[in-house]
């Protein structure tokens, strides 16, 4: 059964049961409820197919590929070549997309009778459809289908809520973005096109070398900046904290979770499958966007009290660390140290499904948290711990996750990204080292300041008094909501718990690069997952890490609270507050944790004060009516990068505006011209 | 039918067109047409003859219905119903209009386009004169101020692409000449349509009180 | 012979950690010209504080309950996984230096959500100091252990101290200059003086002891003992990798002795020259202190860029 | 700087030595009766004091400076003051008990866990001292919360204090 699954069949069988879902939500449209289950059901059953298909394709390293040749022949035959490396996305989003429909089966009813659940139920599947199929394409006019599907659908997915104004503003800004991306690799697949005549990615490869090098280098840049914007790398990266706020919590789960991973796996598919020998600056521009990326990501969460925009610029974080991965693992290939670069690329595959987890898992807690208080605003949440105890559990599981603290998953692929980046700092001659510092120094700091982000987001949602009147009234959410959550926090811990073993599959998902067939792995793994990094470099149990923190912390426990001092009584009173009694505007805010930070990178952040007083009445300025204090951290590519742009193109535009004359003689003649032009040309 | 007669008959279609330009009053340009599109048809009988395929027959057919009769009644008509005798001026004075379309046959006529009048050596003149008459008529297009005489130049460019088609020796493929009925049918219906609707809306069919769309 | 030597080194840090602040509050005393509390005072404090009740509050979450069980567990687990007195333990989860930083990382993010979680704008602000501080240190710690895992090959804390001392000679000047980064970073994450006064009593100055003002009774003695824990870590991490003269190689009685002689001693060393830095120089104030972050990470820079 | 510690070090004969014989020459009020069976082992090691202002004129609260200073330096006994009373053993408390204090005084006793011990330091603090009658003023502390012992004298120097506190020590344990 299993030999049949992985086949051709399997893979249109999973296609058509997102199609059936996509299309049974359209038409049950009219009864919410209806809709709602069977579009997630399907998105369920479509998804856990997938992650069935993805794990035995990856086991048996049983890869396939073909072509749906339709009746243009040689021009658009839709050709699929699902190997390793499309077969480990695949199981990625499919495991991110089973958790996701799960809490949408409960999240997705605040939503009824507000807008259409059979049009969310479409466009999610269609999403998931698309996703599936971008990673498996291997012709690029179907790439480009395939990716455009998944814009338009993301894009009506982000506009779904359109009650809010914020929200259709965020995906008209989402759209415009996407579509300059497109348009990147759209000059980039022309380009390739002109040199090797074939679109198809196979044919690509074999006659890379008609390719000449000059080319190659505006190949790498129209891709670096059409699949950075998709990936959301630091200058491109101005949608993506609007847009992932905007939809709908278990979409944006999906979104920055997966979504934004189809740029990474582009990255790979081109830099480490189709341009293969790549000059040595494509590496170190990656490692530096990395860099930049990761420091940058955290700096601008840590200034966010809008908590699904934070996550938005932890995802940007993240997409850093994995870009430093990917870096090092090109450099280490020109440099011809296959087995490192088959050790970095690792590094980021892991990270990336250790992101896609975590991430999602705090998205959606996020989410369950804004469903109960209706705000997204941190400033006003707190001590929802006591409402809300389980989601505080998995957001805490999530939280330590990211912040790459032992026992839980973020730290095994940080660990692992590190060790990379030493073995560059180590084997490389100075005149290559210098960027693996700065790599190493970048992620150093973005690791700190991503635990100060974290304490900072779970201390003012979850911790001490509740700031708002919504919070007194919040409820545990649903019970399908929290089983979404709870398994994602379990695969956040079990991947922790086996990561030897995910490493030795990823090597095999990296060996199935034409690059890295007959290369040793640096990475040995035996049994209790110790596996060390270049005989005996570095090495790490994680599964006996993880169990001597349990016991020891249980021993401590026991000892403490039972040997010494059993008959201890715990009086319960109020906090101390000096003598002062606390209400809850005086506890710390995200503001005010952050303050301090943000003052030290003043110099990147430009943060803004500003106070306003009202008065009661204008003349007497003794009676101050409200004091207002904004400390705001305004958005320097918008201000430096985009508005300039924007200018430039206004004043073009008004330039060209002058042909419009009205007059019809004045446009034929035009045409006339041309024409005769053209023809001079030809002939 | 020999070959001067066939250049015979395309010299006085290429002097109607030259004619088009530089009359004055719309019936006469409407004369003008008919005489063309008496030639088209004469052209195609020479064609039907040289080759016995019943199409051709039906499609002089139609062309000596619809051009030659229907499409002036009604041009009369329309003239004769919206009184516009004068309204057919030119934004080039007729020696500058001269100068252009001596330049569009000279360029027409230059080696520059040979491998298109080139197509049949023997046709060469031919093929370059219904080249230039395809220049010409869209020149006249771009020329006219009134609507009407826009929708003749129109018609003429139809005629001289026609005349192209047959001297190329295409006139076989099935495919064209049902392409000639059917552009025939529609350019006539879209014409008429048109003068009427800019007739009623704008008062006038002098095509430069249209730039009032301009934003 | 192992179980001994593994207990022995499960119970080591907790029992000598108390003494060696002792051994620095009298240091200051003695400077200060008085005779200051004796060295095992600390232990009856602990002692003292483990047997009284507790007062908790009612806005406090099961979060503030189990931290301190938490963040003493992590000082235990690392308290294993580092060479203290002898050098190849027999059996040892992890030497590797990330794991530590990032346990220790554990610790910090617990202590920093319990300080948060009663709802006092003490906590708050002192889990804000500490986070800022913690993250602007960590490029720092990892750094200059990096430079040391760069010049034995190696990133197991246990194999560094293992490396044989002909090759610590010869990169002596790169060895020095990340351990001037490594004892800023010891400075901070321990609490001690230039970034936060350990015996102050005005709240607003405070940053570690504002994250405890609310805990009393066993869970102060434990967070307490968590941080006496955190400190002497850090200093016998400073003494067995930096310093790595005299801790014994095999397990032989002797040489464990010796080594747990030459340990306490180093500790000894270090708590001496804390207390004297305590007493010369002044807190310095709390926006100035990234800049000796940085210094620190610049020292580990450039000793990797000596090394090779 | 450092030639002053060079100094210190030389001549170290400025402590003043609190031998036990004159330990219970200065005389001392035990008001409240409560017996701390727990108590005597508890506090010999180590003592937190938390101190607390009622109201005071800052004249006690010099004298429990001066406590720390290197001639009484009650740190050799193991005493020393804490921020939070949370981690206090012993409440001092000093000055009249004023009407808006009197919450926070009551706090800072709810706040602080068992064992404790609640010590009155001052003339003022016992019964108002000069200020007692006037209408700011609450005059008994004990009405509030429940006061063990009383440290005479306006102010008390920090030898009687000092001397007092070893002895509250010293009556305890014997209990």
């Amino acid at each position: 059964m299993l030999q049949l699954l992985t086949s051709q069949i399997g893979f249109y069988l999973l296609l058509s049961i997102f199609l059936i879902g996509s299309l049974g939500s359209l038409f049950l449209s009219k009864n919410d409820k209806y809709a709602n289950i069977w579009g997630n059901a399907f998105a369920i059953l479509g998804s856990s197919l997938g992650l069935i298909f993805s794990v035995s394709l990856m086991l048996t390293n049983r890869t396939f590929s073909f072509n749906f040749n339709s009746l243009y022949q040689h021009f658009l035959d839709f050709s699929f070549n699902v190997d390793m490396l499309a077969g480990f996305f695949i199981g990625v989003i499919s495991l991110i997309a089973i958790f996701c429909s799960f809490f949408a089966l409960g999240y997705v009813k605040h939503f009824y009778n507000k807008y259409n659940i059979g049009v969310l139920g479409f466009f999610y599947n269609i999403l998931i459809a698309s996703l599936i199929l971008i990673v498996t394409s291997s012709n690029a006019i179907w790439f480009l289908i395939a990716w455009e599907i998944m814009s338009i659908s993301s894009y009506f997915l982000v506009v779904y809520d359109r009650n809010d104004e914020s929200n259709v503003k965020a995906g008209f800004l989402y759209l415009i973005m996407t579509y300059v991306g497109t348009a990147f690799i759209l000059f980039a697949f022309l380009l390739i096109y002109k040199y090797t005549n074939s679109f198809d990615f196979s044919i690509i490869k074999s006659n890379i070398n008609l390719i000449p090098f000059h080319i190659k280098n505006i190949i790498f840049i129209f891709s670096i900046i059409g699949f950075g914007i998709k990936a959301g790398i630091i200058p491109l990266h101005i949608w993506l904290p609007a847009a992932h706020p905007a939809a709908p919590s278990h979409v944006s789960a999906l979104m920055s979770g997966v979504m934004i991973k189809t740029g990474i796996y582009m990255f790979i598919r081109l830099f480490m499958d189709i341009l293969q020998p790549i000059p040595v600056w494509w590496g170190v521009t990656i490692i530096i966007i990395g860099a930049v990326s990761s420091l940058l990501g955290v700096l601008y969460a840590l200034t966010e009290h809008d908590i699904k925009k934070l996550l938005a610029y932890h995802s940007i974080e993240n997409i850093g660390i994995i870009l430093l991965g990917l870096g090092s693992s090109m450099i280490f290939n020109f440099l011809g140290m296959m087995s490192l670069s088959l050790l970095s690329l690792m590094a980021a595959l892991f990270h990336t499904l250790n992101h896609a987890v975590f991430k999602s898992l705090l998205f959606l807690s996020a989410g369950s948290v804004i469903n109960e208080v209706h705000t997204r605003n941190m400033e006003e949440y707190g001590g929802v711990i006591k409402y809300m105890p389980q989601t505080a559990l998995f957001f805490l599981i999530g939280s330590m996750a990211i912040s790459a603290l032992p026992p839980f998953n973020g730290f095994f692929s940080e660990w692992l990204t590190f060790q990379s980046l030493f073995q560059g700092i180590i084997q490389l001659s100075p005149n290559f080292n210098w960027i693996f510092i700065v790599a190493t120094g970048s992620l150093a700091f973005t690791g700190g300041l991503a635990l100060a982000c974290f304490v900072k987001a779970f201390g003012s949602i979850f911790l001490a008094k509740p700031r708002s009147q919504d919070v007194k009234h919040a409820k545990e959410s649903s019970l399908s909501m929290r089983i979404g959550m709870g398994f994602l926090a379990l695969f956040s811990i079990l991947l922790g718990l086996f990561s030897g073993y995910t490493t030795i599959l990823l090597e095999k998902v990296g060996k199935g690069l034409s690059i890295f067939n007959e290369v040793f792995s640096s990475v040995s793994v035996s049994g209790d997952q110790l596996f060390q990094i270049n005989k005996g470099f570095s090495s790490i149990r994680s599964f006996s890490i993880f169990i001597f923190i349990i016991l020891v912390i249980l021993f401590s426990f026991l000892v403490f609270k039972y040997l010494i001092n059993k008959n201890q009584k715990l009086k319960i009173d109020k906090t101390w507050g000096c003598g002062t009694d606390l209400n809850s505007r005086m506890e710390i805010t995200t503001t005010g944790f952050a303050k301090s930070i943000i003052l030290i990178f003043k110099g990147i952040l430009k943060p803004s004060l500003q106070s306003e007083i009202k008065y009661h009445d204008s003349e007497s300025r003794y009676l101050p009516k409200s004091m207002t204090v904004t400390f705001k951290v305004n958005n320097v590519y918008s201000k430096y990068l985009y508005k300039p742009i924007q200018k430039i193109f206004n004043l073009l535009s008004i330039k060209v505006k002058k042909i419009q004359s009205g007059n019809i003689n004045l446009y034929i003649s035009y045409i006339y011209i041309i024409l005769i032009i053209l023809l001079f040309f030809i002939l | 039918m020999s070959i001067l007669f066939l250049q015979f008959l395309l010299e006085i279609m290429f002097l109607t067109i030259i004619f088009l330009h530089l009359l004055k009053k719309n019936s006469d340009v409407v004369l003008a047409y008919i005489v063309q599109s008496i030639l088209i048809s004469l052209v195609l009988l020479n064609s039907f003859i040289e080759t016995g395929d019943i199409l051709i027959l039906w499609v002089i057919l139609c062309v000596l219905v619809v051009k030659v009769i229907l499409g002036p009644i009604f041009f009369r008509r329309l003239i004769k119903k919206n009184a516009l005798a004068f309204s057919v001026s030119t934004y080039l004075n007729s020696p500058l209009t001269l100068v252009l379309i001596s330049f569009v046959t000279f360029m027409a006529f230059s080696n520059k386009l040979l491998p298109i009048t080139n197509i049949i050596p023997s046709y060469h003149i031919l093929l370059s004169l219904s080249l230039s008459m395809i220049f010409l008529s869209l020149f006249l297009i771009v020329n006219r101020k009134g609507a009407l005489s826009q929708i003749i130049g129109v018609l003429s460019l139809e005629n001289s692409i026609i005349m192209f088609i047959v001297f190329a020796g295409l006139e076989q493929s099935p495919g064209l000449q049902i392409g000639i009925i059917f552009d025939i049918f529609v350019w006539i219906i879209i014409s008429t349509v048109f003068a009427s609707m800019i007739y009623n809306k704008f008062g006038s069919l002098n095509v430069t009180e249209m730039n009032r769309l301009k934003d | 012979m192992n179980i001994f030597i593994l207990i022995l080194q499960f119970i080591f840090i907790p029992l000598i950690s108390p003494f060696f602040i002792g051994l620095i509050k009298k240091v200051k005393a003695m400077l200060q010209n008085r005779q200051g509390a004796s060295v095992f005072q600390v232990y009856k404090d602990l002692w003292k504080l483990l047997h009284k009740d507790e007062v908790v509050s009612n806005d406090a979450s099961w979060i503030f309950m189990i931290a301190p069980f938490i963040i003493f567990g992590v000082t235990l687990v690392v308290g294993v996984s580092i060479p203290l007195f002898i050098s190849n333990l027999p059996v040892y989860v992890s030497g590797d230096i990330l794991l530590v930083v990032y346990l220790l990382a554990v610790g910090t993010f617990f202590l920093a959500l319990s300080g948060m979680d009663t709802g006092s704008s003490f906590g708050g602000f002192g889990s804000s100091r500490e986070m800022t501080i913690s993250a602007m240190a960590e490029g720092g710690l990892i750094f200059s252990l990096l430079t040391v895992s760069i010049v034995y090959q190696t990133t197991n804390l246990f194999n560094i101290s293992n490396g044989n001392i002909f090759i610590h000679n010869n990169f002596i000047l790169s060895i020095i200059l990340a351990f001037a980064g490594f004892f800023i970073v010891l400075l901070a994450e321990s609490g001690r003086f230039p970034y936060d006064n350990p015996d102050t009593h005005l709240e607003l100055t405070m940053v570690h002891e504002a994250m405890i003002l609310e805990y009393s009774g066993k869970r102060l003695a434990l967070i307490e003992w968590a941080s006496a824990n955190k400190y002497v870590i850090f200093a016998s991490i400073g003494a067995n990798i930096f310093l790595p003269y005299g801790i014994s190689h095999n397990t032989a009685i002797l040489s464990i002795i010796f080594g747990i002689l030459f340990l306490l001693l180093k500790i000894s060393a270090f708590s001496f020259i804390i207390g004297v830095i305590e007493s010369k120089i002044a807190k310095f104030r709390f926006f100035r202190l990234p800049d000796l972050l940085l210094i620190s990470f610049i020292f580990s820079v450039i000793a990797i860029g000596i090394i090779n | 700087m450092s030639n002053i510690f060079l100094k210190i070090l030389k001549d170290r004969n400025n402590l003043i030595n609190i031998n036990n014989k004159d330990l219970n020459k200065e005389e001392l009020f035990i008001i409240g009766k409560k017996i701390k069976e727990n108590i005597n082992s508890l506090f010999n090691g180590s003592l937190a004091i938390r101190q607390i202002d009622a109201g005071s004129d800052n004249s006690c609260e010099q004298e429990l400076v001066a406590l720390t200073n290197n001639f009484y330096d009650i740190e050799r006994f193991g005493i020393h003051f804490v921020a939070s009373p949370r981690h206090a053993d012993m409440l001092l408390i000093t000055g009249p008990l004023t009407r808006n204090m009197s919450k926070a005084v009551k706090d800072a006793y709810d706040a602080t866990p068992d064992p404790k011990i609640v010590v009155t330091v001052g003339d003022d603090a016992f019964d108002g001292g000069i200020f007692n009658g006037s209408y700011a003023v609450l005059d008994k502390i004990s009405d509030i919360i429940p006061v063990d012992y009383h440290i005479p004298g306006n102010p008390p120097s920090p030898k009687t204090i000092l001397l007092n506190i070893l002895n509250i020590l010293e009556t305890n344990r014997k209990k």
